[in-house]
């Protein structure tokens, strides 16, 4: 597979290690969240077959964690960002 | 023997005499041919056996699509079992024996069961040899897996290197006949950067098999001239000898091209094969058709071949099959063989066509609307029976036949990422369906353009066409004239009435075979496939997969398109492992990490462990020290009464700077760094968010913003990731700053009574422990080298560890073990760090297990909930937190001769050696020098509250048992006054 | 019709007229008492266990595609009991206590052929944890043998003994671990439940639950609604797609692991063999192809096929392992769709819904679960209590804290 | 006295010739990494502009009264000559002070400068970097047998590799063969 880096341009995805759902950004805080929160968050996934949001990080390169929007029956990436900017659009901060 | 069924003309050298054996003995040909060519000049037409049956076979084809002819070429090491006599490259010297015959060829004695095929029906052995059960394992599989298998390996290593590469273009041409040519040129003038790849070793694909022209040129010396212009051309990459493999997903395939294989053997440093991975923008399926017989009672005899095969035997390498030739066919390209055949002088003894009407040819007895329906002929063809238009049966004699049934597009490329072909009732065949690779068009044959004038224009526009969404025009060409023959075909799947006519050859599927299926209600094309094993053989099924379907569709009644096609799995054709895996194997197999102190610990004879990819020091002999033992104890003992030194440079070392480091810090560990003084360390404790133990390691604090991570060696690179993960996508906006400094410092530990005094004839400071407290970590300087110190301890003694550039590593290790002469300093390896880290209750990688918590460790305490962390909600879930759970225990044997092994598992005195009484585990265990006795760790269920408590550990896989007294786990010192020191 | 080696006998001498459908292919009813989803391994051995012991009646099976086209159609094969941990070893021992007396109990041969299997040891670490294993393993009424070097010399001459990167220090083998035939098993058991009236629908694909009340009244399909009393859902690689129809998510994602498969080889490797320096593991088929594999591709994909660096990957750990191989050809490479879940167990339990059960999370261990799966599935539906060797297989232990995790990976199911 | 040894474990570096390709080991490169703190890019921008050090795009290097090349987002590895910047880290905190985080990288890597008329002829044997196609000054990081590895392209003859030390002399194992077997 090939991923379309948003600052280096198409790199091999064998550079990359996968972690999974993007969704693993939104992590509740520890201290306020329910145990039932933390498990869903920690534990539970859409795990959907068509477009999928997940992260991937370029280890074997500059170290960004990106979010790519993948097909999982066709492979196909249609959108690649950088995840830390994803993160802020969300309202993440410190 | 003499060549006896060479004939005039074709594509070899004559001039040039190239001598082989087959089966021990000798015969000759010539540059340019096959293996199988030339045994067919030789007048050899038998070359093996089937799988099942073991009837006498020949080769059916002239390419990669061949089920029968498969040898074992080479012999000793290099051995390289059910290689295609259709497509190996003669060579001087070349040897090749026969396969899955025995005593001989001629002979087989398993030929017997083609005698009792009527029990060897298909699936039989599903319905037999359950009785007695005990049976299946000693009797009746090893008699089946003794006749498993066609070829044999070697046992030997291969001695052959293998390549690997990557290789770039605008445009990939994937088979260079003449729609793949025609596309090269097209691109290969617009500049593009082309790759043409082709898995024959002569370019031209068909055009090298046939007698028509392309312009005022044969359609051979069209493929030359044009090989040769693009040879020319700069932006062009000629990958002959060369298979596409496979479609990866988004523009990568997979090729391996045979750089040696045609050799006796490799010239020295070069490769047998590379195996190429192909970046594509574009790519375009030129890889032609294979033709597809007919099958008919007994087809499967040595002489009777495809007829495009029969044809391509006579133009392209100047051989008959056999003296006398009849040709089957249901369609027009069938009436080529017969005529180039004629043309050369071959008595064609008759046209057995099964349409009824149109054209005769002239000249030769063309039967129309008549059908073979028998052969014979032991070892090879000797005559046919047929059935006249008017159902009078007769029999030909004749030592060849050519059978065609038409062509099926090599549509499998297209078709790897599961997209479904789609049926042409015109062609009587399969094209390349939608859903494909998605860069990827087909062209020429492989779209089903059978006439060369298509396929020459097909190629043109289809390069065109890729160029243009690239954004490249490609100057318009004038396409030479070709012929442009109309397809005429009448599907006619195979003879009716006949029982044992093979469609699947090598793995012995007969039509019968089908019709038992479809009775069986195997009537699904995979299960057909699976009950069958149609199309299973090392073929694929390239020949016979297309019929088998079309048997299938008139039994249930179903058209072939709904009776579908099974999947097209990657590889095209198959590819040495060899090839896949390149250089890495042997020594090679992974990259080797190297020490800073390796060089030195080399000279003195070290032995070295693999730890990851790192080579460390295990331990260090002295002369006349005989077992590992006697070098550990001695390591162990001498650092503990006086000082040890060890390389540690492999602990993973990460640089955290920010204004926000320590408060990053705070949320990575599960205890609390941000209040650490600077010029301070401390041990942190890394939970995974799941609350499990992550990682663990001395952090130290370096400058207000700055801060030094040490992690385990086994965990340098995933504890990066996850701190970037965190930075990046948890807490963006914080300020702070990653990289890793595991290579740059070469790390060594000093400890033992003696540490600081050794340590202080090299530092220019004062380390006193009044300047240099317990936990205190500095920059110094080593005779004028900048230098870092920390003052921790593994081993419970006073120790530090000392740090400075890599390059200097060698220095410091020989001035370290010169300094420490005066008080009998060893060095001492991870054996000797692991006796030391148990003597002091320490955790390390075999209790860093990812399946224990900091409660299990007995580090509950170091878990903060003032705070958030990663792991720490979790890590409260009352499965992790019961009272009774696993603790962390040392343990002594009762009778201190004992030793015991780790992994061994806990029991309570007189309990069953069940899992209803396991009470935990042993997971490091050492022989203490200190102690004078074995030692362990281990996780007992409950064991903080067990301590005293006298019970057994077992190891049942070699039935030993050992009593054993739970105790703390800290052997040594478990008041830390030494450490202190 | 049953099978036996006097009816070839006499089939063949009456050119083989009297054998029949090895199933039949019924329209569906309107509603069954119970209703599997997944016409693989699982689902097979769910309906025919549940036929047979536990004598339940008005049972379907329905399946998208064709019997035995899941995951046990494209596998490698292997069968063992070699587990650490109590909640998972009780469950493989049974499973393989129902291999060891699978055909003659269903009356077809799936060549269930206990060649042994051999974890190598590369590393005292591993030496240390396959120790503990392998006492776990003896602890649950398991066999487990340490083997030593020069023994697995004597086995394997062949292997890369003299220069390895990663030497062989030894070998965890369990004598009674071995390959089945894979279509046999699903074919066996179709063929055992249809006999015992089991409706076997293929081309027959869920579409919707229909759930009123907290309680399933059947499932819509691709051929209709089908009402049942309970519906199980065993159709591994697919879950999160099917139990989305009950607006559930679960622990658990979909990967893609490649297997690959040799020519035809003369006989080398009697047994399986793992690898434990890289990822390659290895058998020999009975036709005399090595059957092999490694690592998962590692992301989430439902694609059937996989990419080039993981068959990289596992041609190095075969060369590393056993040089001579390089003259081997590879032959076909396949992609199968796995459940990864988040601790790298199974489950096999009830849901919030009445009457909707899930069995699912095999992760690439799956086909050697097949009969255990089948026969404990079958408990907890016509029982509502889940099998004495699968009562850890639960939904809610993530929130209790009582992961199954053999290899200490956590929550990332592509590190299973 | 400590006298520093090299990667390939030479106390003078050496240089191999096979056929057209000379691999030769370097150790007269200081190497740095400079990050941006958090909010401070002006900063850090406007010194850099100062002191003549460049702050090259992603993918690229380039050289100035020092050189550069893109590291990750905000963050450089500064190339300078080992004398005399033998102490980087000190030279480069003395101009940037608490706007970057600086950390010494010179003895995490081993430098090894290819130089042949055809160097993607034998890069292609090695990684997946189009080198045929990238300009002069390109900068990537890139894998070569499992190693990352630092790849810059300083003229269509020469490159330079920064490999991780440890592995020094698998690099150079990796390289020889891949040339012996282009002669």
């Amino acid at each position: 597979m090939i991923i379309n880096h948003p600052l280096l341009g198409p790199r091999d995805a064998q550079e990359f290690v996968y972690l999974g759902d993007a969704a693993l950004m939104n992590r509740p805080d520890g201290l306020t969240a329910s145990l039932q929160e933390m498990h869903d968050y920690a534990y539970l996934r859409d795990n959907p077959a068509g477009l999928h949001r997940e992260l991937w990080y370029h280890e074997q390169g500059d170290r960004s964690w990106l979010v790519v929007t993948r097909n999982t029956v066709t492979h196909e990436i249609t959108a690649v960002e950088l995840a830390r900017d994803v993160a802020r659009a969300q309202g993440r901060s410190k | 023997m003499t060549q006896t069924n060479r004939i005039a003309g074709g594509q070899i050298d004559r001039s040039q005499t190239l001598r082989f054996h087959f089966d021990g003995l000798p015969y000759s040909g010539h540059p340019g041919d096959t293996l199988a060519s030339a045994l067919l000049a030789n007048g050899v037409r038998l070359m093996g056996r089937s799988f099942k049956y073991h009837r006498p076979r020949g080769p059916l084809s002239a390419g990669s699509e061949e089920p029968n002819a498969l040898v074992q070429l080479r012999s000793g090491a290099r051995q390289e079992p059910n290689t295609r006599a259709t497509v190996a490259e003669l060579f001087d010297g070349l040897t090749a024996t026969s396969q899955n015959a025995w005593p001989s060829l001629k002979f087989d004695a398993l030929a017997i069961n083609d005698r009792f095929n009527t029990f060897f029906t298909a699936g039989f052995y599903y319905k037999t040899f359950m009785w007695p059960a005990a049976f299946w394992e000693k009797v009746y599989e090893p008699i089946i897996r003794r006749a498993a298998g066609l070829g044999a390996l070697s046992t030997l290593e291969d001695p052959d290197c293998y390549d690997k590469g990557f290789l770039h273009c605008d445009l990939l041409v994937i088979g260079a006949g003449p729609a793949g040519l025609q596309a090269a040129l097209t691109a290969g003038r617009s500049g593009a950067r082309v790759i043409l790849a082709d898995e024959d070793f002569r370019m031209g694909g068909r055009l090298n098999a046939e007698t028509f022209g392309i312009g005022d040129q044969t359609g051979a010396d069209w493929a030359a001239a044009t090989v040769a212009e693009l040879a020319t051309m700069p932006n062009v990459r000629l990958m002959a000898r060369t298979t596409i493999l496979a479609a990866m997903d988004h523009g990568i395939y997979s090729a391996v091209e045979r750089v040696s294989d045609h050799l006796p053997e490799p010239l020295p440093n070069k490769p047998r094969q590379t195996l190429w991975r192909i970046y594509s923008r574009k790519a375009i399926l030129t890889a032609g058709a294979t033709e597809r017989p007919i099958p008919f009672e007994n087809n499967d005899r040595p002489g009777i071949l495809l007829a495009g095969s029969l044809r391509a035997y006579a133009n392209r390498w100047g051989v008959t099959v056999g003296d006398r030739v009849a040709v089957f066919t249901n369609n027009d390209d069938g009436l080529r063989t017969a005529t180039d055949l004629q043309a050369k002088g071959v008595d064609v003894v008759a046209v057995i066509d099964t349409r009824p009407g149109g054209p005769l040819l002239p000249g030769i007895r063309h039967l129309q609307g008549a059908e073979v329906i028998d052969s014979a002929g032991r070892l090879g063809l000797q005559s046919i029976t047929i059935r006249d238009a008017k159902g009078r049966v007769e029999t030909i004699a004749c030592t060849a036949l050519g059978t065609t049934g038409g062509w099926n597009p090599n549509l499998n490329i297209a078709s790897h990422h599961r997209s479904k072909p789609e049926w042409s009732d015109t062609l009587a065949t399969f094209l390349p369906g939608a859903g494909g690779p998605a860069n990827l068009t087909s062209a020429g044959a492989a779209a089903g353009l059978f006439s060369t004038h298509a396929a020459l224009a097909s190629g043109d526009e289809t390069a065109r066409a890729a160029l243009e969404t690239l954004g490249i025009t490609a100057p318009a060409q004038t396409l030479p004239q070709a012929e442009d023959a109309p397809v005429a075909i009448t599907p006619h799947w195979y003879v009716k009435g006949s029982a044992r006519a093979w469609v699947d050859l090598q793995n012995d599927v007969t039509i019968k075979d089908i019709k038992l299926a479809h009775q069986e209600n195997f009537a699904g094309v995979e299960h057909l496939k699976r009950y069958t094993t149609l199309g299973m053989a090392t073929d694929q099924g390239k020949t016979g997969n297309t019929i088998g379907l079309a048997v299938m569709a008139e039994l249930t009644g179903q058209s072939i398109p709904a009776t579908g096609t099974t999947t097209y799995r990657p590889p095209y054709t198959p590819v040495s492992m060899g090839a896949l895996a390149g250089r890495g194997r042997g020594q090679e197999f992974k990259p080797k990490r190297l020490t800073p102190s390796h060089k030195w610990a080399a000279e003195q004879g070290a032995i070295f462990v693999e730890v990851g990819y790192w080579l460390r020091t295990q331990w260090l002999p002295r002369p006349g020290e005989t077992t590992w033992r006697e070098s550990v104890d001695r390591e162990v003992l001498q650092t503990r009464k006086s000082v040890g030194i060890c390389d540690v440079t492999t602990l993973g070392k990460i640089d955290i700077q920010g204004t926000d480091a320590g408060a990053f810090l705070d949320r990575v560990y599960a205890n609390t760094f941000s209040t650490l003084a600077v010029g301070k360390c401390r041990y942190g404790l890394m939970l995974r968010e799941d609350g499990i133990v992550f990682d663990d390691g001395t952090t130290a604090r370096m400058g207000p913003n700055e801060y030094v991570m040490t992690t385990t060696t086994a965990n340098a690179v995933t504890v990066f990731r996850h701190l970037e993960f965190c930075r990046q996508c948890l807490w963006p906006d914080m300020d702070v700053q990653l990289i890793s400094t595991t290579e740059a410092w070469a790390q060594y530990s000093v400890a033992g009574p003696n540490a600081r005094k050794l340590l202080q004839k090299l530092v220019d400071q004062d380390i006193s422990d009044a300047a240099f407290p317990y936990m205190g970590a500095g920059e110094i300087t080593v005779q004028g080298t900048h230098a870092r110190l920390f003052r921790i301890s593994f081993s419970g003694e006073l120790a530090y560890e000392i740090a400075v550039p890599t390059r200097y590593g060698d220095a410091l290790i020989r001035a370290l073990v010169t300094a420490g002469e005066e008080f009998d300093a060893v060095v001492y390896g991870t054996e000797a760090l692991g006796v030391m880290r148990i003597e002091k209750g320490h955790v390390a990688g075999n209790e860093l297990n990812g399946q224990s918590t900091a409660l299990n460790m007995g580090l509950g305490k170091m878990v903060s909930r003032k705070k958030d962390a990663i792991g720490v909600a979790l890590s409260a879930r009352e499965g992790l937190t019961k009272d009774d759970g696993l603790r962390l225990v040392g343990v002594k044997p009762v009778d201190h001769s004992k030793a015991m092994q780790a992994g061994s598992h806990f029991l309570k005195t007189g309990a069953e050696p069940t899992a209803a009484h396991d009470d935990g585990w042993l997971t490091s265990m050492i022989y203490s020098p200190h102690m004078g006795h074995h030692i362990a760790l281990g996780y007992l269920r409950n064991g903080t509250n067990r301590i005293g408590e006298k019970m057994r550990v077992v190891n049942l896989l070699n039935k030993t048992e050992v009593e054993v007294e739970i105790v703390s786990p800290h052997f040594i010192d478990p008041e830390g006054s030494r450490l202190r020191a | 019709m049953r099978y036996s080696g006097w009816r070839i006998l006499k089939e063949a001498l009456t050119g083989h007229k009297g054998w029949t459908a090895a199933w039949r292919d019924p329209e569906p009813q309107p509603a069954y008492d119970y209703i599997i989803v997944g016409g693989g391994g699982h689902g097979l051995a769910t309906a025919y266990y549940l036929a047979k012991e536990f004598k339940q009646a008005r049972i379907a099976v329905l399946e998208k595609g064709y019997l035995g086209g899941g995951n046990v159609g494209r596998n490698t094969t292997i069968i063992r009991s070699n587990y650490l941990l109590d909640g998972n070893e009780p469950f493989y021992e049974f499973s393989l206590k129902l291999w060891e007396g699978l055909e003659q109990d269903f009356n077809y041969n799936a060549m269930v052929s206990q060649r042994g299997i051999l974890n190598l040891i590369h590393t005292d670490g591993q030496r240390d944890a396959f120790t503990r294993r392998g006492n776990s393993m003896i602890l649950h009424g398991a066999d487990a043998e340490y083997l030593t070097r020069d023994q697995i010399r004597q086995m394997y001459p062949f292997l890369n003994f003299d220069n390895a990167r990663f030497p062989i220090k030894g070998g965890l083998a369990q004598r009674r671990g071995g390959t089945v035939r894979h279509d046999a098993v699903a074919w066996g058991y179709a063929r055992g439940a249809d006999m015992r009236g089991v409706d076997l629908i293929q081309n027959c694909e869920v579409t919707g639950m229909r759930i009123e009340g907290g309680r399933i009244l059947g499932v819509e399909t691709s051929r209709g609604f089908i009402g049942a009393k309970k519906v199980g859902v065993a159709v591994a690689g697919s879950s999160s797609r099917v139990m989305a129809h009950a607006g559930m998510r679960l622990p658990m994602e979909s990967h893609v692991l490649q297997a690959f498969v040799s020519e035809g080889l003369k006989p080398l490797i009697d047994g399986v063999m793992t690898f434990g320096a890289g990822h390659f593991y290895v058998s020999q088929s009975d036709k005399g192809g090595l059957v092999f594999g490694g690592d998962i591709d590692g992301y989430n994909s439902y694609a059937q096929r996989g990419n080039l660096p993981v068959i990289e990957d596992v041609a190095e750990g075969g060369m590393a392992l056993m040089p001579m191989i390089g003259r081997a050809r590879l032959l076909r490479t396949w992609g199968g769709i796995m459940d990864m879940s988040m601790d790298g167990s199974p489950i096999i339990d009830k849901t919030h819904i009445d009457g909707l059960y899930f069995n699912g999370g095999w992760c690439y261990g799956g086909f050697k679960a097949t009969p255990a799966s089948g026969w404990c599935f079958a408990h907890l539906l016509a029982t509502d209590t889940p099998h004495k060797t699968a009562t850890a297989y639960r939904f809610d232990r993530f929130l209790k804290g009582l992961m199954i995790d053999e290899k200490g990976q956590g929550n990332t199911p592509n590190l299973h | 006295m400590l006298e520093p040894l090299s990667p390939l474990g030479h106390a003078v570096p050496e240089a191999t010739t096979i056929g057209p390709f000379t691999i030769t080991e370097r150790t007269d490169t200081a190497l740095a990494s400079l990050a941006i703190r958090y909010g401070r890019a002006a900063d850090v921008t406007a010194t850099a502009a100062a002191a003549g050090i460049p702050l090259p795009k992603p993918g690229r290097h380039e050289i100035q009264t020092l050189a550069a090349f893109w590291l990750a987002p905000d963050m450089w590895m500064i190339e300078a000559p080992f004398v005399p910047h033998e102490d980087i880290r000190a030279h480069l905190l003395t101009l940037f002070h608490d706007a970057a985080s600086i950390t010494e990288q010179t003895d995490a890597w081993v430098r090894l400068d290819l130089t042949a008329p055809d160097l993607p002829a034998l890069m292609e044997r090695l990684c997946n970097t189009d080198l045929r196609a990238a300009p002069v000054g390109f900068a990537t990081r890139t894998v070569i047998d499992h190693l990352g590895c630092y790849l810059i392209k300083r003229s269509d003859r020469d490159i330079t590799l920064y490999g991780p030390r440890s592995s020094a002399q698998t690099l150079h194992h990796a390289l020889t063969v891949a040339a012996l077997s282009l002669t």
